[in-house]
């Protein structure tokens, strides 16, 4: 069992380095105004990525028990689809118009 | 068309409501028909292998493929035609026609409000067209409510925040009850309107003229049914029991007090005051709540209101 | 360190059924006192106390259901006003639901059982099992507050606007009391969740967890996955009392419906954290009383988590008129549908579990029977529901209130029963009488039907529910309705005449008085403080292994391990554990 | 993998209903992780209220966006990174017996999670000194659009809660330092650290998609 898994410092160093420059690039990326749909995506990936490296090396999913990645990860699948079937009805909602 | 289960359902009185009660029939004939199949074999292994010495042992039957397919299948097969009709019905219910003659309504805590094209008003009452589609628009000036028909198979939510519709054709003139099904409060209970159903031609008349049958009442005769039609009752007493708003029972000519802290006495002008813009002077005590009136009632209604009121003395 | 079960069974000390009969020392006898109850760790202890308190709130709940049925037995008012009834029955949907259907099975009846059939001494986190009940405590107390200080108007479910602000009463304080009891429910599932991955007995395995473990399994993911977002959405409806936030409230530029499906979010799975752990109460009983091999094991099993997972995704139909939008409607219909089928999947195979049986009419087989028959009818009211065109016409209606009862109390509480007289020797020790147990559940099963079939016809006729006057047309049904409730009433009286006179004057129990193969048979009845008497317990045989005589039933010790870490031996029992190994 | 081995000699647990040390921390750490999941849906439902809003109104989303500081979010996003680093030094501190850098790493995560709590209290303060409360108490007019007080609803609710997390994290890692000096915690021993490692971990990771979805809009 690799519960006990042990980071050098220098590793934890790199980690927090690479998060605080993606950290520096959202910001960026913010200042260059991306066409709509980009716009959304760009950040929202970078955090994505952000929050895959915290989960992997800093929480130590990488090393660790695949139930808790996949309790993770069943967290995640059921928040979407909380929002995914919400998202059915608010988005595609027809409200009659009165003609009087 | 006589069913087992006939006696389950309200008579069907739109054009819709059979299409909903064939698939009822259908779903509880067939449930019926399973829930005593499977009960009767229940019940036969419960007699037939009853335990008949103590050191018993019985044999290995852990599953069969078969049999498991089998009774996954077919009741999976059932539910989607159950869903595919379900839907189809809905679809038939939720889409009116083109043609259907529209009627706006308002629900409030706790009465309905029927706005038709030519401006006229009618509370708690809703009347309609025989034969020809009807498409209701509705609205709600404070929470949730619900517009249902039993006799018509329709229901839907009234919303404060946005419109929803409901559309029926009534088969032939008469009268249903109409409820709110969605809980509203105190007098939920007592939300009910009458659809009252008229020929084509009773219609256009009722339009025109409002109701007919006040011509030979007294004023106050008239009143006390313009109390009871209006829905005034659902949060006004006649008899002194204090409901959301104060009773009627001896108030004419009274002073009372009122949420601003100053008093008036009740007379004419505050009575016509109260139904045309009732939130602007609420008594003590009591919630801004209730709906205007200046586009129900005239002069000669508002008027035989208050004769009404006036007769009621403690 | 995961190891191959067969080579350490081999070098095991095996010791034959049966254990002790009528122990001296047993969990009620160590640590006694009110202070050592109320402070216990032992899940047993803890079982018990949440099950004095369901019982307790069942016991409420019960009686204002009384109350209503009483005030129904007239179309107008009789003896208590429309705000009362108003009061009355969100008390009782609140009530029932929180305090009584949520916690019963997982928190009292699975608290005691479940360490006991997976062989440890303990679920993996005792203390937080304590804190969990303590949170339970505290919300009951914030409840009861409330409803004595205002009360609560607007139906269990809450909604918005009406609950934001149009109705009175204390409802943050209630709203604040339900999230408070949300805590009580993670923690109880997160407990369990890591006591079944973690702690199971070696020769546990999967494939040889009794299905009762699999239903709370379920139900602990449900509770992990769906409390979290009622927490949320009331602490939303308590900052829309409170600060006028308007996620939910239309006057200041929310939207009621997202509201509700906020809400059902959580509470409609909350349907199957109610039932599921009752489907393997049933499992337990029909296999017992049956001396049969379960039918289907992985049938029964995997969809108890096909019912958990399908049970997140049709939330809407609860809001199939409440303005979503029609391509939301019909998805969730679709969806609901499928939930029907690993649901008569259990059906068919409990059925089928009978066949070639030895099949004992027990009270809990009987419960297990009357469990059968009523969770069907609640299952195809349930198909009616979710058709879309027909539930247009019976949403709102009596007719779902006779659904779901049938589904929660024919159902689950049926179950319930059914294990509560299933484990009572286990639990007290003592056997209850099995004369009054059969008339007590005959009234319960006549009863029940008498109060919510005519609720079918009603409904389905057209009376809306949450109704305090209605028509005349409806009074004959309504009055049926309430006789049935009253011999409901006389019903439970008797059951708790008989439980309470079984605990001090009850025959002495047996470890195995119905012949049980399951795990937490073979410890004495009542078990030992620490269950399996310090020892881990080695699984041999499956828990539904009725093809085997029980004399070669064993039940393995290791020698080389005896649960603490350090090496000592085992006296081995004497004559038959020798046999067995020849 | 739940399953002890028979034969080889344990470490002794710290609670004597578990068989070994070993099934203990594993057992502990699934606790948290389990406890973690309740937390993502507890957030989660926010972030469905902000999903639904910011698709029914994006035009709102990105107007009222303008009025939250990208700087100060910015540096508050650098500060819960480093702390997460100091956290994970913490654990690897008492991974090594070294008692004294695991109470010295936590001493530093307090502190910036003290700094992260100073700047939201700035920030807080300059939108209710302009009138930008949530829903019914919302006064300010410099965002031009009806429903600008419902995103700064769910932008209190959302940076709220998370600043509760904020402070019950603060709290934990005191008790923490005090159970440490009390010499509790071991290289053998030191579930709670994990435990409330991994909720920190979370509770930056819940910032990481606060600071793009509110602050970076535009």
């Amino acid at each position: 069992m690799s519960g006990h898994h042990v980071s050098t410092a220098k590793f934890l160093w790199g980690v927090a380095i690479a998060l605080l420059f993606l950290t520096f690039l959202t910001v960026a990326a913010a200042w260059m105004h991306f066409p709509e749909p980009w716009n959304v995506i760009v950040k929202l990936g970078i955090a994505v990525v952000k929050a895959f490296i915290v989960a992997a090396f800093f929480m130590n999913l990488w090393w660790d028990t695949k139930f808790n990645a996949l309790l993770l990860f069943m967290s995640i699948l059921f928040l979407f689809i909380f929002v995914g079937i919400t998202l059915l009805d608010t988005l595609y909602r027809t409200d009659p118009i009165p003609g009087f | 068309m006589n069913r087992l289960f006939d006696f389950m359902l309200p008579p069907e009185k739109s054009t819709t409501a059979g299409e909903v009660d064939a698939l009822f029939h259908f779903i509880t004939e067939v449930s019926l028909i399973l829930l005593l199949g499977i009960t009767a074999v229940m019940l036969y292994f419960a007699f037939k292998y009853r335990r008949k010495s103590e050191d018993e042992t019985t044999p290995l039957i852990t599953h069969n493929n078969t049999l498991e397919i089998t009774w996954s299948v077919i009741p999976l097969i059932l539910v989607l035609i159950v869903f595919s009709w379900g839907y189809q019905g809905y679809l038939a219910k939720t889409n009116p026609p083109d043609d259907a003659y529209e009627i706006r309504a308002v629900a409030t805590s706790w009465l309905w409000q029927f706005h038709y094209q030519n401006g006229h008003v009618s509370t708690n009452e809703l009347h309609v067209p025989a034969n020809r589609p009807v498409r209701i628009i509705m609205s709600s000036d404070d929470v949730i409510h619900s517009f249902y028909v039993p006799d018509y198979r329709v229901k839907m939510d009234v919303l404060p925040n946005r419109y929803t519709q409901v559309w029926f054709e009534a088969t032939e003139p008469g009268e249903s009850v109409l409820y709110c099904a969605e809980y509203c409060g105190t007098a939920h209970s007592d939300m009910l309107a009458d659809v009252i159903v008229h020929t084509q031609e009773d219609f256009e008349l009722w339009l025109e003229t409002g109701d007919a049958i006040d011509e030979d009442l007294s004023p106050a005769e008239l009143g006390e049914q313009l109390v009871q039609r209006q829905g005034c009752m659902a949060c006004h007493s006649t008899d002194g029991t204090v409901l959301q708003g104060p009773s009627f029972l001896g108030a004419f000519g009274r002073d009372r007090e009122l949420t601003d802290g100053t008093t008036v006495t009740i007379d004419e002008n505050y009575i016509r005051q109260s139904l045309l813009e009732p939130n602007t002077q609420v008594a003590a005590g009591f919630q801004p709540i209730m709906p205007s009136y200046a586009a129900s009632l005239n002069d000669r209604q508002i008027d035989a209101i208050i004769e009404y009121l006036k007769t009621l003395e403690e | 360190m995961a190891t191959s079960d067969s080579p350490n069974i081999k070098k095991l000390q095996v010791r034959r059924y049966p254990p002790e009969e009528n122990p001296k020392k047993t969990y009620l006898t160590e640590e006694r006192g009110l202070w050592a109850w109320m402070t216990t760790v032992d899940h047993k202890k803890i079982g018990w106390l949440y099950l004095s308190s369901i019982a307790f709130f069942f016991f409420v709940a019960g009686v204002l259901a009384l109350l209503l049925r009483t005030e129904l037995l007239t179309p107008s008012q009789s003896f208590i006003t429309a705000d009362t009834y108003n009061q009355l029955f969100t008390l009782h949907g609140a009530i029932m639901v929180f305090f009584f259907l949520v916690p019963s099975v997982p928190a009292a009846l699975g608290n005691f059982i479940l360490p006991l059939q997976l062989g440890c001494k303990d679920v993996a986190f005792p203390r937080v099992n304590l804190l969990s009940f303590y949170i339970y405590v505290a919300g009951a107390i914030i409840v009861l507050t409330a409803i004595f200080t205002g009360g609560v108007d607007t139906g269990w479910t809450f909604y918005t606007p009406y609950s934001s602000s149009a109705a009175g009463g204390n409802i943050m304080m209630m709203t604040f009391g339900v999230f408070v009891l949300g805590f009580s429910s993670i923690l109880t599932g997160l407990n369990f969740i890591v006591t079944i991955h973690r702690m199971r007995s070696p020769g546990l395995t999967w494939n040889k967890l009794p299905l009762f473990l699999w239903g709370l399994y379920a139900t602990s993911v449900i509770q992990i996955l769906a409390t979290p977002v009622l927490a949320i959405t009331l602490l939303l409806l308590t900052m829309e009392r409170l600060l006028g936030i308007g996620i939910f409230d239309p006057a200041i530029g929310g939207d009621p419906v997202l509201y509700q499906h906020f809400f059902w979010f959580y509470s409609h799975p909350a349907v199957y954290i109610m039932i599921v752990p009752g489907f393997g109460i049933i499992s337990e009983i029909i296999t017992t009383f049956s001396r049969k091999h379960i039918f289907g094991y992985w049938a029964i099993a995997l969809s108890s988590l096909a019912i958990a997972f399908i049970g997140f995704l049709v939330w809407g139909h609860h809001m199939f008129v409440a303005g979503q939008s029609s391509l939301a409607n019909m998805v969730f219909s679709f969806l609901t549908f499928l939930v029907g089928i690993p649901t008569g999947i259990k059906i068919f195979n409990w059925v089928a579990t009978m066949y070639k049986g030895s099949i004992d009419l027990k009270t809990p087989m009987l419960y297990a029977m009357s469990f059968l028959f009523l969770f069907m009818i609640g299952g195809f009211t349930g198909i009616m529901l979710g058709a879309l065109s027909v539930d247009i016409h019976l949403h709102d209606t009596y007719y779902v209130v006779a659904h779901f009862h049938y589904v929660m109390m024919g159902g689950m509480v049926f179950a319930f029963l059914g294990g509560l007289h299933y484990w009572w020797p286990k639990m007290t020790g003592k056997m209850y009488n099995e004369f009054w147990a059969k008339i007590s559940l005959l009234i319960l099963f006549i009863g029940f039907n008498l109060t919510f079939l005519p609720q079918f016809v009603m409904g389905s006729l057209g009376m809306p529910r949450r109704y305090f006057n209605y028509l005349e047309q409806f009074q004959g049904y309504h009055q049926l309705s309430t006789w049935g409730a009253y011999l409901l009433g006389v019903g439970f009286v008797i059951m708790a005449v008989y439980l309470f006179h079984s605990m001090r004057n009850g025959k002495q129990a047996k470890a195995n008085p119905w012949g049980s193969r399951s795990l937490e048979w073979q410890a004495s009845s009542p078990p030992p403080l620490h269950n399996f008497e310090h020892h881990t317990p080695v699984i041999i045989h499956g828990s539904y292994d009725y093809h085997k005589p029980m004399s070669e039933f064993q039940l393995g010790i290791p020698t080389s391990h005896n649960g603490h870490g350090e090496e000592e031996t085992v006296t081995p029992e004497p004559g038959p554990a020798e046999e067995a190994d020849k | 993998m739940a399953q002890p081995s028979l034969s080889v000699k344990k470490e002794k647990p710290e609670h004597h209903h578990f068989v070994d040390a070993d099934q203990q921390f594993e057992a502990s750490k699934m606790g948290v992780w389990i406890f973690l999941v309740t937390e993502i849906l507890f957030f989660g439902g926010l972030f469905a209220a902000y999903i639904v809003y910011r698709a029914w109104y994006p035009e709102l989303f990105i107007a009222a966006s303008d009025e939250l500081d990208v700087f100060w979010g910015a540096v508050n996003t650098v500060v819960l990174i480093s702390s997460s680093l100091t956290v994970a030094m913490a654990i690897r501190s008492v991974q090594l017996n070294q008692i004294k850098g695991l109470i010295i790493n936590l001493w530093i995560t307090i502190s910036l999670a003290g700094v992260f709590m100073v700047i939201k209290y700035f920030e807080y303060a300059e939108k209710i000194g302009k009138g930008v409360l949530p829903g019914a108490h919302y006064t300010y007019d410099g965002v031009d659009h009806e429903k600008a007080n419902i995103f700064f609803s769910i932008y209190y609710m959302m940076t709220g809660l998370h600043g509760i997390h904020v402070l019950v994290g603060i709290s934990l890692m005191l008790w923490l330092v005090w159970k440490a000096k009390k010499g509790h915690f071991s290289s053998k021993y030191y579930n709670p650290v994990e435990g409330t490692g991994l909720y920190w971990h979370l509770v930056d990771i819940i910032w990481i998609f606060l600071f793009p979805l509110l602050y970076l809009i535009d």
